[in-house]
């Protein structure tokens, strides 16, 4: 059952929520104390060390392993001989088995051959090295276009295209074909007065976090295990090592560490299962921590893209008909993610004919991993920049033509279903009464606006909640804590049970010491795992007014629960001095024992989210320079719990998405290789490329949380690819459709304009 | 193997001896010799600045140096900063503005902004950004990283 | 019990041929996932590989015991990922 | 095989992915000399354990040189230019070196020594390919001598990146100029990083503003100058079209500085 369909978010005075507390593990993050997944070490650890391959696409010969394994202080080493397939009929799991060790073929530039685990750092390099693996080179393929032509190399011999009638007989590099939409596109190009149409390329890009991959797995004889993991989730790590390695999920412990960023990049595994199964092989415990080029050669990047839209309005701005085909690759597997791109292109807008085509494409890469909003920013930065494009086309103000045709609540999305009360028209008002939108640009600069729009999700979710003899709350996540959400549940849980906020603390429990907890993923964490802490207090205070009404002899419903005390319901319950959760703690003992709040819950109700950013941007036409001169904000995010939080999110999804529009990508050579695998050439942005980041956090409470909260951690990627185009496509004087839009090619595109 | 090297040098004020690898950098020596595993690995290359540490007041990537360098000089790290259990006026800005999400650059970006503050006691904004250029940050944008080290150099100023 | 109209999204559209709506006696997501499964055998496979279903609007990943009439909205769309 | 540690921010690096195992680490900061910037004729002798924040804090060389000391703090981040050397840059032979352009224009030399004795060498006939030095066996650079400036001279350096900071140079160019008392040009040299397997010293843009007030057209024939001599790559951090069309820009863009300068604003 969907339990929390029944609360509603509701108007109160809350006096925690939306305050801006210091965060519970903010002092041994300023002091170094804090412990991240390489800060860990065990009696006994061995160094593990991954050899990966060079060629992007080979078939492994033979590999030779015994100059290796003859060095002294090699204590195991590992290929995917030592790792037999327990995959079953588990088609994700067998991808995930493939990737994290190369069975027979190598599919991407970095995939992993063999693992050794030695007695120092030092020692495991040159065990490395002395690992001999014979390769024939395949030919390979790492465009989207060009692996989708007839002829190109397939990246895996037997996939035949899904979604698709009738079915291929042939494989190619096609996995499936997705389409949304309703009505009919072609009557309504047919009534538009002007229609635009353009090819969009987009390159792939990294989460960028910079904490690199790092676990200390150890996994003795019995099956018992425990790991220590950097990880967006410790629960999915202990199942997914649990399946491939043939363990019992609960005999394997894991605990998360703090995590230096994940973004969706740490939603999987890639040395997890290996650290465990070198621990299995050597029976000591084995760290494993990914170099900076292991982490953009073997993590999971975004997808690649090619994207085509076509968009036809009225001359009084609305929209007639839209059209979008869209072709990702993520990879050398299934799951580029093109479905939400295909399902989120059009979402912030209300039309009557709508039409959206996905391919999902195989080439030879690594495997795709979620990154904030997987796969929408593409496609709004497409879409986006033809919807301004028409607004300039029919004269028409580019946040005008948005609010023409702003979704709203009652609106069909063109993924299907109808919309609840959202707040995208908010975010377009906001960023139209915003002082940005007004300011004066000199020559060379250009504005930009652009929409966005994320689902959000909710999962799994378990809390727990102590309340220690003297009053305090320890309460127990298990959602790990990227950005702050360990204050947020803090927040929610005091301000539930009416104490003060640092009477509260928040853990990131072991998988062990709590149910299972789905990742910190989809913006689920303030939506899913507040949801949960709100109920856990209301059911600890359930307990708590039980026994005040034991103490008072009267009835547990003649009990209610006011500012952190138990007091009588009214005059008839009778007359006695209402008890504070401290005395109730401290009496406990002798009331029946421990008071503790669970709640358990696959939480539905996320509530999609929406925001609008407006971008100035600054061209030195001599070079195709382009800088961010001034960026803002506007987003819904329900109701914001920790609003300094909420602008990180938003500040900080900006910024990732300005890094993406300008300068980020993955480089391929003609051989196949990654050319950029370190920070010096994978450019994201530092803090010299950057204005402030204005924010303003609209709130349009969401029905689905009992105090209105909606994810907010994806949705801010969204916009800013489109924004950062339009603002410099009008700087540039020239539309540009490729990503990133590097100086080079704004130079190009300026020196190629007409006029 | 090569023989290994024994340093003698002082790190946070206090005098520290270890034997180290000739190749080792001053980064593995402070984390896995010496357990300060404040200072985070984020690149090994100098491109991300999270390895920050001082070496006789001198701003470096610790990952840049060989453990084998530090004989005779004065390291100090993120560990030493919070003197006697008090945090500085930059840790506490740091705290009150949210300048961290992730918190793993942020030993680096203390220690760096830190060094500016000794050496600038009035930087402009575009002053704080260019210093901490070096210092990658995906988190959080850097707007409140340079708004906490705008506001503790305030501080700091009206308290000198 | 009544008729519930189910419309598709995503693959599933392209592997019932291009249809976008069925029709399957149910009273909950589960049993209308079960009967929408035998009675068009080649979503199957897609139905098993897991689905999000929105009901009047609201998503739901999990919750498939959740009561559906024939005056509910319901949409098959693909498992939802999210970073 | 032995390397010399300077900075060690470019061989640390090397060594630790594997592309250099050196058998011998020789540390020359544990020199004194070496970190020393000495007064010499007018100019300046600088260690080759000078570090470029240390050089950046020597108001003597900042005022004399200007265009090099903006060359040596654009290398890496401010923790990098704690440990990165000029010598260091131009031992490493990288043709993108952001600091050889700006001293190749300030004519600089350097002092080779060895077993048999030292010599003094113009800083463009170091490098002499990607990665390689005209450096014998047992032979390092003890210091870089930046010579006394003429009477209304001035440098300056520009490079181009994607980013503000933290990149190598995709073009770099280097500027240094003398004037008459009249403002005519007398003596120019115009130097170019990344633009070709050796930094490239461009004759032909430096006679296009001898002789020149450094006027519009004399800068718009130095810039096609140096876009012609160049002989640029495509590679990940910019295209052969892009870094032929940068150099002609910065050329003159870093004449105009450098004039700036000689005028004494």
């Amino acid at each position: 059952m969907a339990q929390d369909s029944k609360l509603e978010a509701r108007e109160r005075d809350f006096s925690i929520v939306g305050t801006r507390p210091n965060r519970p593990d903010g002092i041994d993050k300023v002091t170094g104390k804090a412990r991240f997944g390489a800060d860990m070490a065990a009696p006994g650890m061995l160094h593990g060390l991954i050899l990966r391959s060079p060629h992007a696409h080979a078939r492994i010969k033979r590999i030779d392993t015994s100059k290796a394994e003859a060095l002294q202080g090699v204590k195991a080493v590992l290929t995917s001989k030592d790792l037999p397939d327990l995959t079953g009929e588990d088609a994700g799991l067998k991808d995930i088995l493939i990737n994290i060790m190369a069975r027979g073929t190598a599919l991407y530039d970095g995939h992993a051959v063999a693992a050794v685990a030695a007695t120092s750092k030092s020692v495991a390099r040159k065990a490395l090295s002395l690992i001999q693996v014979d390769y024939e080179v395949l030919p390979h393929v790492t465009d989207v276009e060009e692996a989708m032509k007839p002829g190109a190399p397939l990246v895996r011999s037997d996939l035949i295209t899904q979604g698709v009638e009738p079915a291929p007989s042939k494989p190619s590099n096609i996995a499936k074909r997705h389409e949304f939409g309703h009505g009919d596109v072609s009557k309504g190009f047919a009534a538009a007065d002007a229609v635009i149409e353009h090819n969009f390329r987009t390159e792939a890009t990294h989460q960028g976090y910079i904490e690199p991959h790092a676990c200390l797995a150890n996994l003795g004889p019995d099956g018992l295990g425990e790991m220590w993991v950097c990880t967006q989730g410790h629960y999915m790590v202990r199942g997914t090592c649990a399946a491939l390695l043939g363990l019992d999920v609960s005999k394997l412990r894991v605990t998360a560490s703090e995590i230096g960023g994940g973004f969706g990049g740490k939603t999987t595994v890639f040395i997890e299962p290996i650290a465990l199964a070198l621990s299995r092989m050597a029976n000591r415990p084995v760290k494993v921590v990914m170099s900076r080029e292991e982490v953009f050669r073997a993590s999971g990047p975004t997808a690649a893209t090619s994207i085509r839209v076509k968009i036809g309005v009225k001359k009084d701005g609305k929209v007639t008909g839209a059209e979008a085909e869209l072709k990702y690759t993520g990879g050398a597997y299934p799951g580029s993610g093109v479905e939400y791109g295909a399902m989120s292109a059009f979402a912030c807008y209300d039309l009557e004919n709508v039409k959206i085509v996905g391919w999902d494409v195989l080439s030879n890469r690594p495997k795709l991993a979620a990154y904030r909003a997987p796969s929408a920013p593409m496609a709004a930065f497409a879409v986006e920049s033809v919807m301004t494009e028409l607004a300039s086309k029919i004269g028409m103000d580019p946040i005008d033509l948005r609010l023409k045709n702003a979704a709203k609540e009652g609106t069909k999305a063109p993924y299907g279903p109808t919309f609840n009360r959202i707040g995208l028209r908010e975010t377009l008002e906001a960023a139209k009464n915003h002082p940005h939108y007004k300011a004066p640009l000199t020559k060379n600069q250009g504005r930009g606006v652009a929409c966005g729009f994320w689902f959000n999700f909710g999962g799994n979710t378990c809390v727990s909640m102590n309340l220690g003899f003297d009053g305090t709350v320890s309460l127990a996540v298990g959602t790990p804590d990227i950005g702050g959400s360990r204050a947020s549940m803090c927040m929610m849980a005091a301000e539930e049970l009416g104490i003060p906020y640092d009477k509260v603390r928040a853990i990131v429990a072991d998988t062990s010491s709590l149910g299972h907890n789905d990742v910190t993923d989809g913006s689920r964490v303030t939506f899913s795992t507040g949801l949960a802490t709100i109920n856990a207090a209301r059911d600890a205070i359930k307990k708590l007014c039980a026994r005040a009404a034991k103490t008072w002899g009267i009835p547990e419903d003649a009990v209610v629960w006011e500012k952190g005390h138990a007091k009588p319901a009214g005059g008839n319950a009778g007359k006695f001095e209402p008890l504070s959760l401290q005395q109730l703690a401290a009496a406990s003992p002798s009331t029946g024992g421990p008071i503790a709040g669970h709640y358990e819950v696959n939480a539905d109700g996320a509530g999609v989210s929406f925001a609008t950013h407006m971008a100035d941007a600054e061209v030195d036409p001599e070079t195709g320079s382009m800088r961010i001169i001034r960026y803002t904000v506007c987003q819904d995010a329900g109701k914001a719990i920790h609003p300094s939080y909420v602008e990180g999110q938003f500040q900080g999804g900006a910024v990732q998405g300005i890094g993406w529009a300008l300068n980020e990508e993955y480089i391929y050579g003609k051989d196949g290789r990654l050319q950029n695998a370190g920070f010096l050439d994978y450019r994201i942005p530092v803090a010299s490329d950057l204005p402030m980041i204005d924010t303003v956090i609209v709130e349009v409470p969401n029905p689905g949380h009992p105090y209105g909260v909606r994810g907010v951690g994806e949705t801010s990627i969204v916009p800013p690819l489109a924004a950062v185009a339009n603002a410099a496509s009008a700087a540039a004087g020239v539309r540009l459709t490729v990503l990133p839009m590097s100086p080079p090619r704004v130079l190009k595109a300026i020196e190629g304009r007409a006029g | 193997m090569m023989d290994g090297i024994h340093v003698k040098t002082t790190i946070n004020g206090d005098a520290v001896e270890y034997v180290c690898e000739p190749d080792e950098t001053l980064l593995d020596v402070l984390r896995d010799r010496l357990g300060l595993t404040g200072t985070k690995e984020g690149c090994g290359s100098g491109d991300c600045g999270a390895c920050s540490v001082t070496v006789d007041g001198r701003l470096i990537c610790s990952c840049l140096m060989l453990g084998a360098e530090a004989q005779g000089h004065e390291i100090a790290t993120i560990e030493g900063m919070a003197e006697g259990g008090k945090l500085t006026t930059l840790q506490q800005k740091f705290l009150d503005h949210a300048g961290l999400q992730c918190g793993i650059c942020t030993p680096g970006i203390l220690v760096a902004a830190e060094a500016l503050l000794k050496k600038n006691a009035s930087p402009t904004e575009t002053e704080v950004r260019y210093w901490l250029a070096g210092n990658l940050c995906r988190c959080t944008g850097y707007d409140k990283i340079i708004r906490a080290v705008m506001d503790a150099a305030s501080d700091m100023r009206r308290s000198a | 019990m009544g008729a519930i109209k189910v419309k598709l999204g995503g693959p599933l559209r392209s592997a019932a041929g291009g249809e976008t709506e069925f029709e399957v006696e149910a009273t909950s997501i589960r049993e209308m996932l079960v009967r929408l499964a035998e009675k068009y055998p080649r979503l199957k496979p897609m139905l098993d590989g897991g689905v999000a279903v929105a009901v009047d609007g609201r998503v739901y990943r999990g919750a498939f015991l959740l009561p559906i009439s024939p005056d509910s909205e319901v949409f098959l769309l693909p498992p939802l990922q999210g970073g | 095989m032995a390397r010399v540690l300077a900075g060690g921010t470019d061989l640390i690096v090397q060594m630790k992915s594997g592309r250099l195992e050196p058998a011998l680490v020789v540390d020359v900061k544990r020199i004194p000399a070496m970190h020393a910037i000495t007064a010499e004729g007018g100019g300046y002798r600088i260690g080759a354990a000078v570090s470029c924040a240390a050089l950046g804090e020597h108001k003597g060389v900042k005022s004399l040189w200007p265009g090099v000391v903006e060359a040596a703090k654009l290398i890496g981040s401010t923790q990098v230019q704690g440990r990165a050397t000029m010598t260091g840059n131009l031992c490493n032979a990288s043709p993108a070196a952001d600091s050889v352009p700006a001293l190749m224009a300030a004519n600089a030399t350097v002092r080779v020594v060895g077993k048999s004795g030292r010599r003094d060498v113009p800083v463009a006939d170091i490098q002499t390919a990607p990665g390689k030095t005209s450096l014998a066996k047992g032979e390092l650079i003890e210091s870089i001598f930046l010579p006394a400036r003429s009477p209304n001279s001035g440098d300056a350096y520009l490079r181009f990146i994607p980013r503000t900071e933290m990149d190598i140079a995709v073009v770099g160019a280097g500027v240094g100029l003398t004037l008459d008392s009249g403002g005519t040009c007398t003596a120019a040299r115009v130097a170019l990083c990344a633009v070709g397997p050796r930094f490239i010293l461009v004759d032909a843009a430096a006679k296009a503003l001898i002789g020149t007030k450094i006027d519009a057209a004399a800068l718009g024939k130095a810039a096609a100058a140096a876009s012609a001599a160049c002989q640029p790559i495509d590679d990940k951090r910019g295209t052969k079209e892009f870094r032929i069309k940068v150099a002609g820009v910065l050329t003159r863009r870093a004449a105009m500085k450098a004039l700036e300068r000689a005028r004494g604003k």
